[in-house]
């Protein structure tokens, strides 16, 4: 038996996970996520690792490897660290084991991994160094509209007429969205808009990694926006040689933290195997 | 483009605002145009071999000696742009691994055949027979051709123009450019084709180019009347389609050129201003030069923002991506390669930023303009690095503001209409207070 | 040498190529200058000029590659937009600035019309300094190419003896060459060293010790790399469990130091590059003998390495030099790095990555800006791309 | 008497100058632009007048000056108004609040929001006055900031006490404000100005005695009527106005003349606004001469300041002193605005100083800003820095040092109405319309 810890540091939130992987078997004993407004992120790092603990009703001795994913490769007391889209990947297939490629979307970068079916990482590709279309713009501009974000997805997806946001700036953009609410353009339409300019970019993502079947992964805090993953589904179907399903899980934003556990576990193992064993401090 | 209605020039006055007014040579291109693209895509029944090859430094009146057809990926984009499909191969092109960052011509070439490689008729483009990689001005065309080679797989052949790094032509360079059509080019050439060399058939396709360019430079110059009766921009660029294409060195573009001079001719003795999508151009208020490609996806937009403030462009760069003829040179069918390779050499964009700034402070002068405007683009290096400095030193050289907008030539995603009106606006309402102030001062 | 019995630590090495690379004023070369009366010091960029004809007109050829992270750029924004890469910008920066005022001329080799206007530029810009685009040809038979290469050589020879009062003899070309060649032979064999034990010659070491050879005298050069060889190879460091990638496109603009540091701390070990080509352009030494304009022009048709810049006559030879270069240093991956808006590499970059998926090397492809700031884009990238070879190789 | 309206519609603020025959500036009003630029403008005219009628108070109050501490009492007078008005405002806001609560998504909660809103606005209305004593420091001059940002306070304990989601709360204030601020503003000033006089008059025993003059006074000022004669718009959203050609200038224009008329002397003008930087280059009559402004990316605009307060949790006004206190600033390479937010962290967490990175982004953007200006020309005696950005003097002090760095000794004005130069120029335009000369060339 195996436990492992998985923690993701994220640039907005902070994930953690606990997995217990015995003869093959994943269980996931328990969980945790925050938000990172104004505290040091290594320090939060601590507080989900001792909560997803005590969630557990397990002590740090328990644990025999401890993974940091995302920005954690400081981490102290992490026992290894695994890159992002290699933990995606792995959660990904772990969220659904069909999944062939993984488009996590997070608060200012989008990836498209294509994978194959043990989770291993074929090619990939992440939005440029210009923020724009990144999900810090869309928590922006929800918040001027006056929108909480759980109902993005629900506004967006009754937009009928979507209203093109034709910058590619994220700033310029915002002034875009202003410029429409004064023209009285519904909030729906805005927003499904916006959905559509981003997933343009995110399927031009999967098909540069030369996703053309199979199910995608959405991963990610922007998996749980139905109005994005709708655009993503309504571009896609646009595109005459990308024959791909859509899938989003209720725990798609645990995606990196919960690859980071179950890669720390195999590695665990593996190096077990191997007589080189470092338990977690 | 085919459903709009079309009215000459006579009619324009009355014509209701939403039809696009045309005067008579540009219906006389459209059919050109037209007529080449039948040609060109039932190339697969009529058996005729098609070469694809670059416009600045096109040596279409080389290819018609091998009974060729001459297929140029830049005008395609050109009209991809303007049949406004363009945006969509772009980002074709991006999402089978091509960069953001690179010029969009290319990208638009290479995602129209990744679309089914349709031309402007709805038929299908035959693929090349040869890529004929004469280019001049832009390392950018030797990567596309490497690009479509790679697609293609057929013979490629390079003549490569050194730069006039120096501002000026040397023995050196002809030797090298002429040892290379010799050597290289024409024996590839014959190969492909199955038809022997005729320097005599070229001599006699060179005759007839320095014919009609005799005429375009005619037309180009008109506009140093006031009011100036054409466009040397937006107008300029439907002037210069049939000379920097496949036309130049055939007796259409002869007819053609003539034609078009007597029109421009006959409005310069009534002194009538340009004619416009919207017919004719009120009260010419500002005169113009400008620099750099134009935006093709909002072509008319772009132009409008012109002419609705009274402004006319009167002299070009762009107009000499092609050739640049307005100095003296013409081909020369006493001298039939070495022509070429002059040509080849002299194209706007293979000349050194001080000429470049040279010919537009020239312009200014001669063509008595209140000022420059560039429009840099964002896809060709070639044109846009150093225009800031040329833009200094124009205003430096002939003590006229200069203005910048940005845009694409068929990336309609770099084309912001509001911040180059804005730009366009404040240039304009700055010269009217120059202006003023300087009646003001008298 | 009798200094290789008694080698220096390597740290103190890396420390001098460090200094040359971080004074952005160009110290030591004005120092060479001033030390004797009439010296005279020629600069160039990217990607190949034919630095023995400089030599031989004993001025010291400098080697200007963009001003780096370190360099805060004031005026060279104000030339050029937002969509052109940063080097032209960097290198403005450092004419207006003033740090380069002692540089007597400069050389703006054919690598892309960036550059090639830039060469425009500073002929207005710097009125007064002898500046020269020098073109090279795409054509690589001796008798069209070769002939125009060798007026090209010949011009710039001329210009050169002008620039110093006294015309270059094919004496001293053919010493010249000689210390280039031998220059050149030190720098391969500190690549097969890295190739072979990467850990002892990490790749921001080797970057700073080929970098130190363009702006120091070609012997003085050839002296410390010699040192550092022999420290390197004395120096027992701890073996990483790295994988091993090849890097190109990073042929013109330089990315930061951080950016090859990062790299290796992510988990790869770089075996090969495409960073500062000048200095391995001619992949074996010149001919002495002979008639050395000649012998420099064979070299540059038919020894030297493909890049973007350089049109392929052949097709299936595109795209070969990168799978060699994996198979050379037993590379495990190929990546991409190409400076943002950088056209040459970004548009040769699917041809190449055509070329390796046939042949199923494993690729990754980012952009980068000499001033890049943030790492942690490229480290995750890298990361990944290592994660993946460590947790599927055969192990 | 006749006025002269100009008004600068910017992307984040909007900004109105108020001129009299004889060209002075009598008011001047500023507003944050918001979805709605015709309500944006209104509000902005109606400020200039607010303070248009300040100086007319303080015109007729001239001859008692003496009998009362001139400065102070209009200070007072001024304070009294503010606090009347944000009360007003958050009444509004406070109705809005509660009609948002009606939706369904709240109906499960329960009542429970409601009794906790009415709690937040209790506290809210309790603290106003402090806001406005004499000496307290704003975090900005908007309601939506002001308000906001005290709500957000009391709203997350209000929440904590009623083991309520902080969101939710949160939400409902999101939802609200923006209907708010399109509000064209309730009606009736010169009751507003009698209630805070009455106030005053109250609470401040050294001007009782003069009471009634004073009344007598200000009855006189309230009575002038103040004609919008001519008006020119100009700005960003000048375009989206209702504003006919002859009333529109383009900002560039208004930007040179304005700065013109605070320091006739400028021959380099920069301007930083919320997303676009503009140097510009004017002869000895205002006339420009040549402009350049940023291209298509807004990276290292005003607008970029916002986001780093935000990300901080701070008032755009806090950010200029904190980055004051150091004297090593962080090389920032990235001026993509929204990118600069996670460089911030990610510099924060390698353990450099807040106000070392901020000093770094507050250099960041003058570089960015200079390399406008040497595009447009370079810098030539004397230079004015106008925009919103020359109110934050870490920004201002790195543009001295990198001026006298680059262009030695150079007259640098900054007014403290910078942020009015481009209303200001707008309204002398609508001045010279007014008086015939339409192109606005000055005779
Ligand atoms: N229910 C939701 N609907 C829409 N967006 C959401 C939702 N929940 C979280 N997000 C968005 O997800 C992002 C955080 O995603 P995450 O993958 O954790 O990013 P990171 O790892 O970069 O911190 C935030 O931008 C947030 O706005
Ligand atoms: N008091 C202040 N302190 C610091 N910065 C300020 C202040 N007021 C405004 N700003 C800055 O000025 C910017 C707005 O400038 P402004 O000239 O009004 O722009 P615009 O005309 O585009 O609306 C804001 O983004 C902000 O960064
Ligand atoms: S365009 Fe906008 S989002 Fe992109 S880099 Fe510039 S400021 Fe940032
Ligand atoms: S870079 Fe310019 S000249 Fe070259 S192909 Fe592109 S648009 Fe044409
Ligand atoms: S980085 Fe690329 S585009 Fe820029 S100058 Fe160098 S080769 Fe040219």
């Amino acid at each position: 038996m195996t436990i492992a810890a998985g923690i993701d540091i994220g640039t907005s939130t902070i994930k953690a996970t606990l997995f217990k992987v015995e003869n093959g078997e994943e269980t996931w004993l328990s969980r945790y996520i925050m938000r990172i407004r104004q505290r040091d992120p290594l320090e939060l790092a601590r507080v989900a690792y001792d909560a997803v603990l005590a969630d557990a009703n397990m002590r740090p001795e328990d644990v025999d490897y401890v993974a940091t994913t995302g920005e954690g490769e400081s981490v102290p007391f992490h026992t290894g660290h695994f890159y992002s889209m290699t933990t995606h990947a792995r959660g990904a297939i772990y969220l659904n084991p069909d999944s062939r490629a993984a488009l996590d979307i997070g608060a200012l970068h989008g990836r498209a991994i294509l994978i194959d079916e043990r989770g291993k990482v074929l090619s990939y590709k992440m939005t440029s160094q210009c923020a724009s279309g990144s999900g810090q713009f869309l928590e922006n501009i929800a918040r001027y509209l006056g929108i909480a974000q759980e109902e993005i997805g629900s506004l967006s997806c009754q937009g009928e007429t979507p209203e093109v946001v034709s910058s590619i700036c994220a700033v310029l953009a915002e002034t875009d969205v202003i410029n429409m609410v004064s023209r009285g353009i519904s909030t729906p339409n805005i927003l499904k808009g916006i959905h559509l300019s981003m997933a343009a970019r995110l399927t031009k993502l999967l098909k540069s990694i030369g996703a053309r079947e199979g199910a995608v992964m959405v991963t990610g805090g922007l998996a749980l926006d139905s109005g994005l993953i709708a655009a993503i589904e309504e571009d896609l179907s646009h595109i005459k040689d990308m024959k791909i399903a859509v899938r989003s899980h209720d725990d798609s934003i645990y995606a990196g933290a919960i690859g980071a556990a179950l890669w720390g576990a195999f590695r665990f193992e593996k190096l077990a195997a191997a007589n080189r064993v470092s338990r977690a401090a | 483009m085919t459903t709009v209605k079309v009215a000459t020039p006579k009619a324009a006055a009355r014509a209701p605002a939403k039809e696009v007014i045309k005067d008579a040579s540009m219906l006389k291109q459209k059919e050109m145009m037209a007529a080449h693209y039948d040609r060109l895509t039932s190339a697969p029944e009529t058996g005729a071999k098609v070469a694809a090859t670059f416009v600045p430094g096109n040596l279409n009146e080389l290819v018609m000696c091998f009974d060729l057809l001459n297929n140029l990926p830049e005008v395609n984009a050109i009209q991809n742009g303007l049949r406004r499909v363009s945006g969509s191969y772009v980002l074709e092109a991006e999402k089978i691994g091509h960069s953001e960052d690179v010029c969009t011509y290319v990208k638009s070439d290479i995602g129209m055949m990744a679309k089914g490689n349709i031309a402007p008729n709805g038929k299908k483009f035959p693929n090349p027979d040869v890529l004929l990689l004469s280019y001049t001005g832009c390392f950018t065309f030797m990567k596309w051709f490497e690009l479509l080679r790679e697609q293609y797989k057929c013979e490629t052949i390079m003549l490569h123009t050194p730069y006039m790094g120096d501002g000026k032509i040397t023995k050196g360079m002809i030797d090298y450019m002429v040892k290379q059509l010799r050597e290289e080019v024409i024996p590839t050439l014959e190969r492909v084709s199955g038809v022997k060399f005729d320097i005599d058939r070229l001599r006699e396709n060179l005759k007839r180019s320095s014919k009609a360019e005799d005429d375009l430079v005619r037309v180009l110059q008109s506009a140093k009347a006031k009011p100036s009766p054409i466009d040397a921009y937006f107008g300029g660029i439907y002037y210069i389609g049939p000379i920097f294409g496949a036309f130049r060195g055939t007796q259409d573009a002869i007819d053609y050129y003539r034609f078009l001079r007597e029109e421009v001719e006959d409005r310069l003795a009534k002194g009538q201003g340009p004619v416009t999508p919207d017919g004719d151009m009120g009260k010419e208020k500002y005169r113009l030069v400008v620099e750099g490609p134009p935006n093709y996806t909002s072509f008319r937009q772009f132009w409008k923002m012109f002419y609705d403030e009274g402004a006319v462009v009167v002299a070009s760069s762009y107009t000499k991506v092609g050739g640049v003829y307005d100095f003296g040179f013409r081909h020369d069918p006493s001298k039939p390669l070495e022509t070429l390779a002059e040509y080849c050499l002299g194209v706007y964009t293979n000349r050194s930023l001080p000429m470049r700034i040279d010919m537009l402070v020239n312009y200014i002068n001669e063509y008595e303009a209140d000022g420059l405007l560039i429009n840099s683009i964002k896809s060709c290096n070639s044109f846009s690095a150093g225009q800031l400095l040329m833009m200094r030193e124009v205003e430096k050289r002939t003590g006229k503001p200069a203005a910048f907008v940005e845009s694409d030539l068929v990336d309609p995603r770099y084309f912001s209409a509001a911040n180059i009106k804005n730009r366009l606006e404040s240039y304009f309402q700055m010269i009217d207070q120059k202006r003023s102030g300087a009646n003001a001062a008298a | 040498m009798a200094t290789s019995l008694n080698p220096q630590a390597t740290a103190d090495i890396v420390a001098r190529a460090n200094a040359l690379f971080e004074d952005l004023s160009f110290g030591t070369a004005r120092a060479w200058k001033e030390a004797v009366p009439g010296r005279k010091v020629v600069g160039y960029m990217p990607i190949y000029v034919p630095r023995e004809l400089i030599h031989a007109a004993d001025m010291l050829p400098l080697g200007i590659v963009g001003g780096g992270d370190q360099l805060e750029v004031i005026h060279g924004d104000a030339y050029y937009q937002s969509y052109i890469c940063r080097i032209p910008r960097s290198t403005i920066e450092l004419g207006v600035s003033g740090r380069l005022d002692f540089v007597d001329g400069m050389l703006f080799p054919s690598i892309c019309d960036v550059i090639r206007n830039l060469s425009g530029m500073w002929k207005l810009m710097f009125p007064k300094v002898y500046s020269r685009y020098f073109d090279v040809p795409q054509n690589y038979r001796d008798d069209i190419g070769g002939n125009f290469y060798i007026n090209e050589l010949a011009e710039l020879r001329h210009d050169l003896g002008e620039l110093r009062g006294k015309p270059i003899t094919d004496d001293e070309l053919r010493s010249s060459i000689a210390v280039y060649n031998d220059n050149r032979r030190l720098i391969r064999e500190l690549y097969a060293l890295r190739a072979e034990r990467p850990w002892q010659a990490p790749a921001a070491e080797v970057y700073l010790m080929v970098r130190a050879g363009l702006l120091l005298p070609v012997e003085e050069h050839s002296a410390l790399l010699r040192h550092y060889l022999a420290a390197a190879r004395a120096e027992e460091r701890p073996m990483r469990d790295n994988c091993r990638v090849v890097l190109t496109g990073m042929f013109c603009e330089q990315p930061p130091l951080n950016l090859i540091k990062s790299l290796e701390l992510s988990g790869c070990y770089v075996v090969d590059d495409d960073l500062l080509l000048v200095t391995r352009w001619l992949t074996g030494d010149v001919e002495i003998e002979g008639d050395p304009l000649r012998n420099l022009s064979s070299a540059f048709l038919h020894h030297s390495e493909s890049t973007a810049a350089k049109y392929e006559p052949n097709q299936k030879e595109k795209g070969q030099h990168l799978v060699r270069a994996v198979k050379r240093t037993a590379a495990e991956g190929v990546i991409f790095a190409a400076p943002s808006f950088c056209d040459p590499a970004l548009l040769e970059r699917p041809m190449l990555q055509h070329v390796l998926k046939e042949a199923g090397i494993p690729y990754i492809a980012f952009k980068y800006a000499e001033n890049s700031g943030q790492m942690q884009p490229i480290r995750e990238q890298a990361g990944t791309f290592a994660d993946s070879i460590k947790l599927w190789s055969a192990a | 008497m006749k006025t002269f309206v100009g008004i600068d519609l910017g992307s984040t603020t909007t900004k109105a100058v108020l001129l009299d025959e004889d060209r002075n500036p009598i008011g001047h009003g500023i507003t944050n632009s918001r979805s709605n630029y015709a309500t944006a403008a209104r509000v902005a005219s109606q400020e200039a007048r607010v303070d248009g009628q300040f100086t007319l108070f303080r015109r007729a109050l001239g001859d008692a000056n003496g009998v009362i501490e001139l400065d102070s009492f209009l200070g007072s007078l001024e304070r009294a108004f503010r606090l009347e008005q944000f009360l007003e405002q958050l009444d509004d806001l406070e109705q809005t609040c509660i009609g948002q609560i009606q939706g369904e998504r709240f109906a499960k909660v329960g009542s429970g929001v409601k009794s906790s809103l009415g709690e937040v606005f209790q506290r809210l209305r309790k603290e106003a006055p402090e806001l406005y004593a004499p000496g307290a420091k704003r975090k900005s001059d908007f309601f939506r900031d002001i308000a906001g940002s005290r709500y957000h306070n009391h709203a997350e304990e209000v929440a904590r006490e009623a083991g309520l989601p902080y969101d939710l709360l949160l939400n409902v204030y999101d939802k609200s404000i923006i209907e708010v601020e399109n509000r064209p503003p309730a009606g009736e000033l010169s009751e507003k100005f009698r209630r805070a006089l009455g106030r005053v008059l109250q609470s401040e025993p050294s001007v009782k005695s003069a009471a009634a003059d004073i009344q007598k006074m200000i009855e006189k000022a309230l009575a002038v009527e103040l004609e919008e004669t001519y008006l020119v718009g100009t700005g960003y959203g000048r375009v989206t106005l209702p504003f006919s050609k002859e009333h529109i200038r383009s900002e560039i224009l208004c930007h040179g003349l304005g700065a013109h008329l605070m320091y006739p002397k400028t021959r380099t003008v920069l301007d930083i606004g919320g997303q676009d930087t503009k140097g510009i280059q004017i002869d000895t009559a205002g006339i420009v001469e040549n402009f350049q402004m940023n291209d298509r990316c807004a990276a290292g605009c005003g607008r970029y300041l916002g986001y780093i307060a935000d990300e901080m949790n701070m008032g755009l006004h806090e950010l200029g002193p904190m980055a004051m206190q150091s004297d090593k600033p962080a090389r920032i390479n990235s001026t993509c605005t929204v990118f600069a937010g996670a460089e911030l962290r990610d510099r924060l967490s390698l353990g450099e100083k807040r106000e070392d990175i901020l000093a770094g982004l507050h250099r960041a953007i003058i570089l960015r800003a200079i390399s406008i200006i040497s595009r447009s020309g370079g810098i030539t005696n004397e230079f004015t820095f106008t925009g919103g950005v020359a109110k934050n003097e870490a920004a201002v002090r790195e543009l001295r040092k990198v001026i006298k760095e680059n262009y030695g000794d150079v007259v640098i004005n900054i007014n403290p109405d910078s942020i009015y130069t481009g209303a200001l120029g707008a309204a002398e335009f609508a001045r010279r319309a007014h008086f015939g000369q339409a192109d606005g060339s000055e005779q």
